[in-house]
This record gives structure tokens, sequence and C-alpha cells, in this order.
């Protein structure tokens, strides 16, 4: 089966520093996949490379079997790579129901037009009341997106990359900040993501990856250490001695 | 999803294009003082060429946040365009009024892409930079603009054929007026349309718009052309509404104008412009027949003390007023 | 309801109240003349003096033809669109007898179709290009054309001795004239001018222009820029050593104003100019006017505080001779023709171009107790306009 | 031709120490402060009274403009601009055009409209010729003095504490508070610095470039460009392009006048199209 997304020999210096290094990741339709690896270890500048904020010095990424390395941000969101922030970036003054509905819209291929209103013809209205029930957010909906707690807010914004419909999906940090309270609802609704989205969770909470993620990769210098799943990764004293071992759950 | 949901969703959208009864009052004032005071038909006419050429600088500035110093260009430049149309025998205003919006808009353009190449120091310079080279251009060719001394010779045909443009100024003000009206409708249009709300959204914060797959440049060069056009439509009305051009029109006080209005009414919001408009020209009407020597003064001080009030205070204030079902207006 | 569309709603409603009318002034009929200036803006210097010409007069002369005189003041900030607007108002609305003032030749001729079709007598006290009396049959000129000041002293140059000359002049529509007169009239006596060099307005430095005049090494070097920067541009001149190199500096007065001539020191000195205005003019008339205007204005009256001046006698004489309750034609028909004694010496309105015709003097700076001026020692009487003589 | 060379530097000097001072606020504390060339206003009155009405002798005077200059800075930074640092650029250009209407209105309300001529000493008048080139002895005195500043500014910033204090500031301020670095004092230091040299340049630059009401507006541009193409940040960057600048704007009027105005603009544009980020910038403001 073709992958949603792959990586061959991925690598990217910033300057002498060699953040990432020769990176083969290769993610199937539907895949639960979790990246980690210790501070530093170049999980950004990956995250950069893949949505096109970063060119990379060589390899390849290939989305659906398509070739998108050189590939503008926007046109990667229109083939269906859709990404959260590790630091919520959303439209403090709209209310979530106007971010998600221009974020259809977008989907929709409607956003360039300049006649018809935003809510024209109750399609758009329709799939953002559906996406933000989804997520829980159907109540809040007409609110100030700036005025919403921040485990709301981080709901929202996995709500506003998954109202592109991506085949892809990228959660950088979905939990970072989150109180322990509200972990368990971050939790649920990305485990109920659509099961034909391919997922790449970024994440430091191991609790998080390991009841989320089928597979694993470890990053280390920028440079993958080991793939394997939950157990073998667990298991792996590669792993326990750069990243396990060091920190615990951190 | 519930239904009741979807139905809240549909109502909440379809409520923000719908006219609230303080915007039918607005435009039923600015109706009954074009009825009411005839004797300043030209002070009425000025005030919607002002509030046309703010509302273009609002869609650059507040909508699609680019800095610029010299919007002016655009002005003067529909002035030029429809100055030289008349009095080159064409004589129809609404084909001089087509022919400097569009030839604006053609400008933006093309000067789009300087503009946006750098960050905001480059934008301010570039956009001050633009519009000198046309001052300096328009004074250039003696032949075509008349120079420092003006274009003269202008002779703007009736309106729509019928109405010869009098004296006192009447045709003149409710033609402005009626321009207004439209190019207002068209920037409510656009303000709530998808892309609309792709400007407010790339504003607001850029790295998530561009994350929802919206084409940050091809939207903020769009947003730079029509405003360009629009502004060139407001110098082309003041070129027939006035039969003459001057330099003037390329000045950057004309820029700083429209920034003084817009801070006064607020930024990116539609009626920031008509309201800027009224309260500036009628202050600069006020204080230049009270103290016409230093007025200026008096505009500069009111600008400094309005930033350093917050222009956001006001506004944020009403907001958190305001039913949270409503979201932002226009 | 939502509360900034309120807001929205309520600013409509200082729309219509600010648009009242200006309350109407006590019966009577007062002579009312609507002054239009630049009291703002780049040209503030220029609206300042022919203000206080005007009140001035005003003060002198309380009433004309019996009536009393009432200024109307409007500041147009140096736009031409707001100069028309104002026209139109005090046409309109305030039903002035007649139009006065504007500073630069785009007011004056952004007007003229007001006081047309307003059918009201327009005086325009300083603008300067040959053009503006021809842009309506009410506009009547106190104040000079370009080339009416720049013939003369071309004929003089040549004269004395210039046969090749460069001209600096600024890139606008005056110096453009400036610089075609100048050089015909010199060709005329079979001089030439070897680099014609025409400066950017907004030119902070003049240093390589008159590089580029010194290398052509003319006799003398024939400026005219506005006022303000024409001091810069002796001083840069005088520095540069043109002066030692043989080559003379001739001048438009409009370079050594009245108003800033003392500041320019030493660089002006012994500048020859043309002009039909000097503070410095030996008459008795000027004595008079320039003691009043220095004790009412605290400044020295330059030459377009005496276009005002003569403005305002024009439009005395004309309203006596037109008979009390005249206006609109008869108030223009009665300006043509009329000749008074000036400030700047005698001057009469030609009755066919409605410009003025005066005398135009040719001055060097020199300096009369401890003050610099412009010191006339020669006179070529009653100079028309060339620029309408020729068509 | 040598002395177009030479006018041309001089041109360059003037702009560059009326520049330098934005280039400073603007790059290092992100501040757009358009009226930067008010200050330059207010130190070439305050050398007109100095000089003209005081009788203090010229070189004597410029210190004191410098010093009379930096204290408005200070005052102005600290009741008004400290309010603006965080704001938008937007805020800022807005405050500080006002800014500029009202020392325009000032300064026309007490010195009038007209051009103003600060009182030069005869010595400082004449012209020499080295080698066949002609040299005004004031446009010598301008280069050297210039020159100085300019060095003198780039030792301060790159090697001094205070200096690297700026840096540290600019760069966190909350680490640099941290560190015990009284960062508003710093700020507030170097927009005095700027606006006393932007004054001394005033000063130095009226007998060049003019002196009245309207000086903060007509030069805006030439400061803008200057800043944005030396790039942000960084005094050798502002010198050089002053320098460029003021040479290719003295050359070009020389040899091709009938383009003259139009020159900077096309030196603008150039640079723009070829670096966006200036000749000498790092990224800069944004």
């Amino acid at each position: 089966m073709t992958p949603a997304l792959q990586t061959l020999g991925l690598t990217h210096h910033f300057g002498a520093f060699l953040a990432t290094d020769n990176v083969n990741i290769s993610l199937p339709p539907g895949a639960r996949h979790a990246l980690i690896g210790p501070n530093g270890a170049g999980k950004t500048t990956l995250v950069n490379l893949l949505t096109g904020v970063l060119r990379p010095g060589a390899g390849r990424i290939l989305m659906g079997g398509e070739e998108v390395t050189g590939m503008a941000q926007d046109r990667r969101v229109r083939r269906g790579l859709s990404r959260t922030f590790q630091i919520n970036q959303l439209f403090p003054e709209l209310t979530p129901l106007q971010s998600v509905s221009l974020a259809v819209a977008r989907r929709m291929e409607l956003d360039g037009g300049w006649w018809r209103p935003l809510g024209h013809g109750g399609a758009v209205a329709k799939e953002a009341a559906e996406i933000l029930g989804r997520f829980g957010l159907s109540d809040a909906m007409g609110r100030r997106v700036g005025d919403l707690p921040y485990g709301r807010q981080r709901l929202l914004e996995v709500a506003l990359a998954i109202a592109a419909r991506p085949r892809v999906l990228l959660l950088d940090e979905p939990a970072a900040g989150v109180p322990e309270a509200e972990r368990e609802d971050i939790l649920a609704a990305i485990r109920a993501l659509p099961r034909e989205v391919a997922v790449l969770l970024i994440e430091h909470d191991m609790d998080l990856v390991f009841r989320f993620a089928e597979s694993i990769t470890v990053l280390v210098s920028g440079a993958v250490l080991m793939e394997g799943t939950p157990a073998e990764v667990a298991a792996d004293p590669r792993v326990r001695a750069v990243y396990l071992g060091e920190g615990g759950h951190d | 999803m519930s239904v009741p949901d979807r139905d809240a969703a549909r109502r909440q959208l379809a409520g923000l294009a719908r006219w609230r009864p303080a915007e039918i009052a607005f435009w039923v004032a600015v109706l009954a003082a074009y009825a009411l005071f005839p004797q300043r038909a030209a002070l009425i006419a000025e005030v919607a060429v002002i509030a046309l050429f703010a509302l273009s600088l609002d869609l650059v500035l507040g909508y699609a946040g680019i800095l610029t110093l010299g919007h002016a260009a655009f002005f003067g430049w529909g002035a030029y365009v429809a100055g030289i149309a008349a009095s080159r025998g064409w004589e129809d205003p609404t084909l001089g009024l087509l022919l400097g919006g569009g030839t604006a808009g053609v400008l933006g353009l093309l000067g789009a892409p300087l503009v946006l190449r750098g960050g905001d120091l480059t934008r301010l310079m570039v956009t001050l930079g633009l519009a000198t080279v046309l001052h300096e251009l328009a004074n250039r060719f003696t032949g075509l603009t008349g120079g420092a001394d003006g274009l003269q010779g202008m002779v703007v045909g009736p309106l729509l054929g019928m109405f010869e443009f009098d004296l006192e100024g009447h045709v003149g003000a409710a033609y402005a007026l009626a321009v207004l009206f439209l190019a207002f409708l068209l920037l409510r249009r656009i303000a709530l349309s998808p892309f609309g709300w792709s400007l407010r959204a790339i504003r607001a914060n850029p790295l998530r718009a561009a994350a929802l797959g919206i084409p940050l440049r091809r939207r903020l060069v769009a947003a730079y052309t029509i405003g360009a056009a629009l502004a060139g439509v407001a110098g082309a009305l003041l070129a027939q509404v006035t039969q003459f051009v001057s330099l003037d029109v390329l000045s950057f006080q004309r820029s700083a104008d429209g920034l003084l209005v817009l801070l006064i009414g607020g930024v990116g919001w539609l009626y920031g412009g008509l309201v800027g408009a009224v309260v500036f020209k009628l202050m600069q009407d006020l204080l230049s027949s009270l103290t016409p020597q230093y007025w200026q003064f008096w505009i500069g001080a009111l600008l400094v003390v309005l930033v350093l009030l917050g222009r956001e205070r006001p506004r944020a204030w009403i907001a958190r007023l305001r039913r949270p079902a409503e979201g932002a207006a226009p | 309801m939502n509360r900034r569309t309120l807001l929205a709603g309520a600013a409509g409603l200082p729309l219509a109240a600010a648009v009242l009318p200006r309350p109407a002034l006590a019966q009577g009929t007062p002579f009312r003349i609507g002054l239009i200036l630049s009291m703002t803006g780049p040209f503030a210097s220029t609206g300042k003096q022919v203000e206080a010409a005007v009140r001035l007069y005003a003060r002198q002369n309380p009433a004309f033809a019996g009536r009393p005189v009432e200024i109307l003041l409007r500041d147009d900030g140096g736009a031409a669109d707001a100069t028309r607007r104002h026209a139109q108002e005090l046409v309109v609305n305030e039903k002035v007898s007649a139009l006065a003032g504007f500073v630069l030749t785009p007011h004056a001729l952004a007007a003229a179709p007001i006081a047309a079709r307003g059918r009201v007598p327009m005086v325009v006290m300083s603008a300067a290009t040959a053009t503006v009396t021809e842009a309506s049959p009410f506009v009547v000129r106190t104040s000079q054309t370009t080339p009416q000041v720049t013939v003369p002293l071309a004929g003089w140059a040549a004269e004395n001795g210039i046969r090749k000359a460069v001209t600096v002049v600024s890139d606008y529509g005056p110096g453009l004239d400036a610089e075609k007169w100048f050089g015909q009239r010199l060709g005329a006596a079979g001089g030439a001018v070897a680099e014609a060099l025409r400066v950017p307005l907004a030119n902070p430095d003049f240093a390589p222009f008159l590089q580029r005049a010194r290398d052509a090494a003319p006799e003398a070097v024939f400026v005219f820029v506005p006022a303000g920067v024409g001091s810069i541009f002796m001083k840069q001149f005088a520095e540069r050593g043109l002066k030692e190199a043989g080559i003379r500096l001739i001048a438009l007065g409009d370079v050594l104003d009245d108003d800033i001539l003392n500041g320019m020191g030493e660089p002006a000195l012994g500048v020859i100019s043309s002009h039909h205005y000097s503070a410095a003019h030996d008459s008795e008339a000027n004595h008079r006017f320039v003691a009043a205007f220095r004790e009412a204005a605290g400044m020295r009256p330059n030459f377009m505080a005496v276009g005002g001046y003569d403005g305002m006698a024009l439009l005395r004489m004309a309203a006596e001779k037109a008979g009390t309750g005249a206006a609109g034609q008869a108030l223009a028909d009665a300006m043509k023709g009329l000749s008074w004694e000036s400030p700047r010496g005698p001057v009469s309105i030609d009755a066919t171009t409605r410009d003025i015709v005066q005398n135009v003097y040719i001055r060097r700076v020199e300096r009369q107790g401890g003050e610099l001026y412009n010191v006339e020692f020669a006179t070529v009487p009653a100079v028309k306009d060339p620029a309408k003589a020729q068509g | 031709m040598l002395t177009v060379l030479f006018d041309g530097i001089a041109y360059g000097m003037v702009l560059f120490i009326l520049a330098c001072g934005l280039a400073v606020t603007l790059g290092l504390m992100n501040l757009v402060n358009l009226a930067h060339g008010a200050f330059a206003m207010a130190g070439g009155y305050a050398a007109l009274v100095l000089v003209n009405a005081w009788g203090v002798p010229f070189l004597a005077a410029l210190p004191l403009v410098f010093l009379a200059t930096a204290a408005l800075g200070a005052l102005m930074e600290r009741t008004l601009y400290v309010q603006v640092y965080a704001r938008s650029h937007l805020d800022q250009v807005l405050f500080s055009v006002g800014l500029i209407f009202m020392a325009m209105a000032v300064v026309d309300y007490a010195a009038g409209p007209s051009q103003q001529f600060i009182r030069i000493p005869e010595a400082l008048r004449g012209r020499i010729e080295v080698a066949g080139v002609g040299m005004g002895i004031y446009r010598l005195l301008v280069i050297g003095l210039c020159g100085a500043v300019a060095l003198a500014l780039h030792l301060a910033l790159a090697r001094t504490r205070f200096g690297s204090q700026l840096r540290a500031a600019v760069d966190d301020s909350r680490v640099a508070r941290g560190l015990g670095i009284n960062v508003g004092l710093i700020f507030t230091v170097t927009f005095a610095v700027g606006s006393g040299l932007a004054g001394l340049g005033g000063a130095l630059g009226a007998d060049i470039l003019g002196l009245d009401p309207g000086f903060p507006l007509r030069f805006m541009i030439y400061f803008l460009i200057v800043v944005t193409v030396g790039g942000t940040a960084s005094i050798p960057g502002a010198f050089l392009a002053s320098l460029l600048l003021g040479i290719a704007d003295v050359a070009g009027k020389y040899y091709l006048p009938s383009l003259g105005a139009f020159i900077i603009y096309g030196v603008m544009l150039a640079v723009l199209v070829w670096r966006p980020q200036g000749l000498f910038g790092r990224a800069g403001v944004r």
C-alpha cells in the first residue's frame, strides 16, 4: 500500500549543525504513529520540513506517493497535510464557529470568493457545527476564542486542523500545557479522529504516547534511533538509555 | 451532531450578514444630512470622498494588515486618470470613474509584489516612495498633467447623461454619496465573504492562516489591488466633483489624513472609515475656522492622544458588551 | 443590538448638526470678501503676509463705497480641492462680493470656474503663472506674472555684457516659465543659455547643480527657485566659489524675498535681481505702507503682502467706481483699466487681459541700517505680461 | 570628477548622522519612530537660538545642541515613547506622525514658517583646492565630525559594556532584567543618544539641507531609505548606505540632471529587488 506520508533520506543543516540526519519515516493510511525523542532531537525541525516551513537540504517528502518536497505550505495543506501547533495558534478575536467555518470554506475551495457571505447556502455551517460537536465545542461556538479556557482552546486547535479533512495530521504536543484533569479529553478527542486519517503525534507525555500510538519512531540528535511498536520501544535498552532512563515520564 | 446546533450555527453565520437597525439609521442620517443642508453640499461631497478613501485604506491596513504611508498614490492616480480623460473629451463621469479605479487597481497589482516583499519598514518605505515618485512624475509631465499649475480644461459631462453638475454642488454631493454607498455595499460583501474572513485570519495569525491552507500572498495581493482600485475611484470622484486636479492629490498629507480618519473611526471595521471621515472633516472645518494657522497641531495632538489612550480600548470595551452570539460586525 | 453599529448610527447625526449654515450676520450690506489663503502647509508664510496686508488695508479703509468691509478668511492648507470648496461655499452660502487670495496657481485655477459660474470677481493676490487670468473673465491679478519679471532681467543682463548664462530653475510650472522667457529674451539679444538646469522641488542639496553650472563657466547664473530654498542656493553659490570664478548671480526677486532676506546674510550681498516690489522702494506711499505693516504685523512686508494690499485697493476703487450696489459683472468691469499709485509704484489693470501692468525694477542686495535690502537701481516702466502680449 | 565625489560623501555623512539614531531605535529597539526628523529639526532650531540669538560660537554650540536634543529625547522617551514600545507598528506609525504634525506646528508658531539660517563662522565659509579638487571647508568639517561620530558609535556598540548590555536587553529583556541590567535605563539612554545625534545632524546639516518647519516630513523618506537600505541594527550598514545614497544622489544629479529627482528611488528599488532585507541586513524588523 502507498504510504500516506513518507520521507526518504531527509536531511537538514543549520550552518554546521545537523538538525535532521537522513530520516526515513513512513506512515501508512490511518496510521497512529508517534515521534518521540529528547529535547533537541530535531522534532520541531522535522515538523517544519514536513509542513513546508523549511526546505530540506537533501532528501524527499512524498504524500500518497507524490512528491511534495519543494511545494509551498498552502498547497501541501490542500493535498491533505494538516497540523496543530505546540503553542496555540488561533484567532482570539473570532468565535470558534467563525474560525472553523473559515477552515471549512477553505477546504471547500470557497475562500477565494468575495461575493457570497461566508455562511451562504448552509453547507459550511452544517459541517462546521458537526466538527465543533465532535470536539464538544457546540456550546461555545459563539464565544470569543480568546475567552475560552485553555483546554478547550487546545481542542479547537485540533478541530481547525481536522476541518481541512486531512489525510495526514501532525499533532505537535497537543497536551502541552493542558492541566492533568483535562488531558483525558484531549486523548479522547484524538483517539476519536477519523480512522482514515494518518496521525503523526509528537509528544513528551509518554503516558499519552503509549495509550495512543500503534507505532513509534525515536529520534535522537536528528537521526532515527529505532522504530517499532510501543512494546518494542519500551523494551529497547538503547531507548531507555537515551530517553526513558534520563527523565522518565517527562 | 444535533439539529439545534446546526441551526444555531447557520443562524449565527447568516446573522453576520444581516443589516442592523443602527446601520440603516446611519445611512438614513446621511440621506437626511444631504436633504437638510443643501448649502453644505460641497462639504458633504468632500466628506464622502474622504470616507471612500478611508474605506479603501481600511481594506489594505485594517483587513489585510499592510502598513502603508503612500495610499495617496492610488488616490492621486485615479484623480489624474479621470481628470485627463475628462480634459481629452471623455466627458462621461461614470466612464472616468471606472477608468480611474481600474487603472489604479492595475497599478496596485503591479506594486503589490514590491510592497509585500519585505517587512513593515520596507512597506512603509516602498509605499511612501511610490507616492513620492508619482508626485514627481505628475510634476514632470506637465503636458499631460498640467504639472504644478494643476490640470486644466476638465469638462465633466452630465451624470448619467441627465444631471448637470451645478454650482451649489447638489448633484456632485448626491453623486459622491451614491458612489460611496455602492462602494460600501461592495466592501461589505467582501468583508463578509470567505475572502474577507481569510484576510482577517491572516492579520490575526498568519501562521495559523497558512496552516489552514490559505495562500497568504495571493490574498494580500488581491486585497491590496482592490484597495488601490477603490482609492482610485475616490480620487476620480474628487476630480469630477471639483473638476480640477492638482499635485496635492498625491501628497503625503492625503495619506496621513486617511490614517487619521481610520484612527478616529476605528481600524478593521467598515463604519470606521465613514464615522472617522465625518468626525475628521467636521473637526478640521471647525478647528481651521477657529485657528486657521495651527489646526495641524491639534490634529497631531489628537493622533498622539488616541494612540496613547489605546485605539483598541474603546472597541474592546464595546466588544465585551455586545451579545456573545453576534461576533464581529462587518 | 450591536453596540458598535449603534455607534455608527449615532455618528451620522453630528454630520447633520455640523453642516448647519453659519449664522447669517446682521442686516445692512457689508462688502464681504472671501479670502482664501494657505495658512498651513509649506506655503503658510505667503498666506500670513497676504492676510496681514489685507487686514491692514481693511483697518485703514473700513468701508468700501459706504459698505463696511468684512473679511472671511479660509485656509486651504495648500490643497486645491479645498480652495475650490471654500470658494464654492463662500459664493453660494456667504454670498461674498468678491473672492480674493490664492497663494499658488493651482489654487487660483481651481477656484476660477466657481467665480465664472457664480459671476463673482476674483482677485488673485499671489499666484504668478501667466495663464491664471485666462481661466475666467472674472479673474483679475494684482501680483505679478513670472514672464513679466523675467524678461526685464534678461534684457538687463544682455545690456550688461552677459552673453553666456546658465539657468537654474525649480522643476515646476513657474520655473519652466522663467527658464523659457529668460532664454528667449537673452537669445533675442544675441546671448545664449549654455545649460538649462532643472532642480527637483524636493531638492535638499544644490551642490551637484552648482558644480555643473561652474563647470560650464558662464558669465552669469540665472536662478529661480522658491524663496526658502533660494537662500540655501545662494549660500552654496558663495561657498562653492562661483563668484571668485567670475560668475555673476542674477535672480528673480522671489528668491530674495524681503521676508527672509535679512537672514540670508553675506552670501546674498550684491546679488542682482528683478522684481516689481522691494520693501526698500523709495516712495512716500511705500514708506507709509512699510511702517504701518511693520507695526501691525511685526514683520517686513514682501511682494506678496503688496499683492494683497493692492488687491484690496483695487476692490475698493472698483466698488466706488461702480456704485454702492454694484456686484458681479459690474464690479468686475469696473476693475478694468483702473490705475493707482501702489507702494510698489504706479500700477494699472490692463483692460483686456485683466492682468496688472507695473514697473519692474532691477535691484542689488545692499546693507542699509544694519539690514539687508533689495535696493532698486534701474526701472523698466509699465511692463505688461509678455506672455499675453505675445499671444 | 572628484569634487562631485567629495560633495556626495559630505551629503552622505549628513544623512548618516541624521539617520543613525533611527537605525538604532528601529533596528535594536524595534520602534518605528517616524518623528525622528522632528528631533533633527529641534537640534537645528536649538543651534539657531544658541548661535544667532545668544551668540554662542558655532563649534561650541554643537555639543550643547547634542545635549539639549538628547535631553529632549530622554524626556520624550520617558513620558511618551515608553508607552508605545509594546504596541503594534501601526500604532507607532500613527503616534509618531502625530508628533511630527505637532512639532511642525509648534516650530511654525515659535519661529515662523520661513527658512532659517544658522550663522556659520566666516572661517568655515571658504573653499580650498587640494590637487585640483575643490572642497568646501564646511563640508570638510562635516565629513570629519560625522566620520568621528560614526567610528565612536560603532566602537561604543561593538566594544563597550553598554553595547553588550544593550544587545542583551534587546535580545531578551526578561533575561536581561534577571541579569541585573536596567533595561529601561538602557533604552532611555539609547533613545536619547539617537535623538541627540539627530539634533547634531540637524544643526550641522541645516546649512546644506535647509531648516524650516517642513523638515521632518521632507526628509522622512530619506531616513527610511537609509535604514532600509543599510539594514537595521547595523551601524556600518547605515553608514555605507548613507554614503551610497549621498554619492549616488549627488553624482546622479551632476551627470543626469534631468533625472535628478528619481535617483534615490532608483537606488531604493534596485536594493530592494536585489536584497529585500537591505544591503547588510539581518532579518530585522518584520
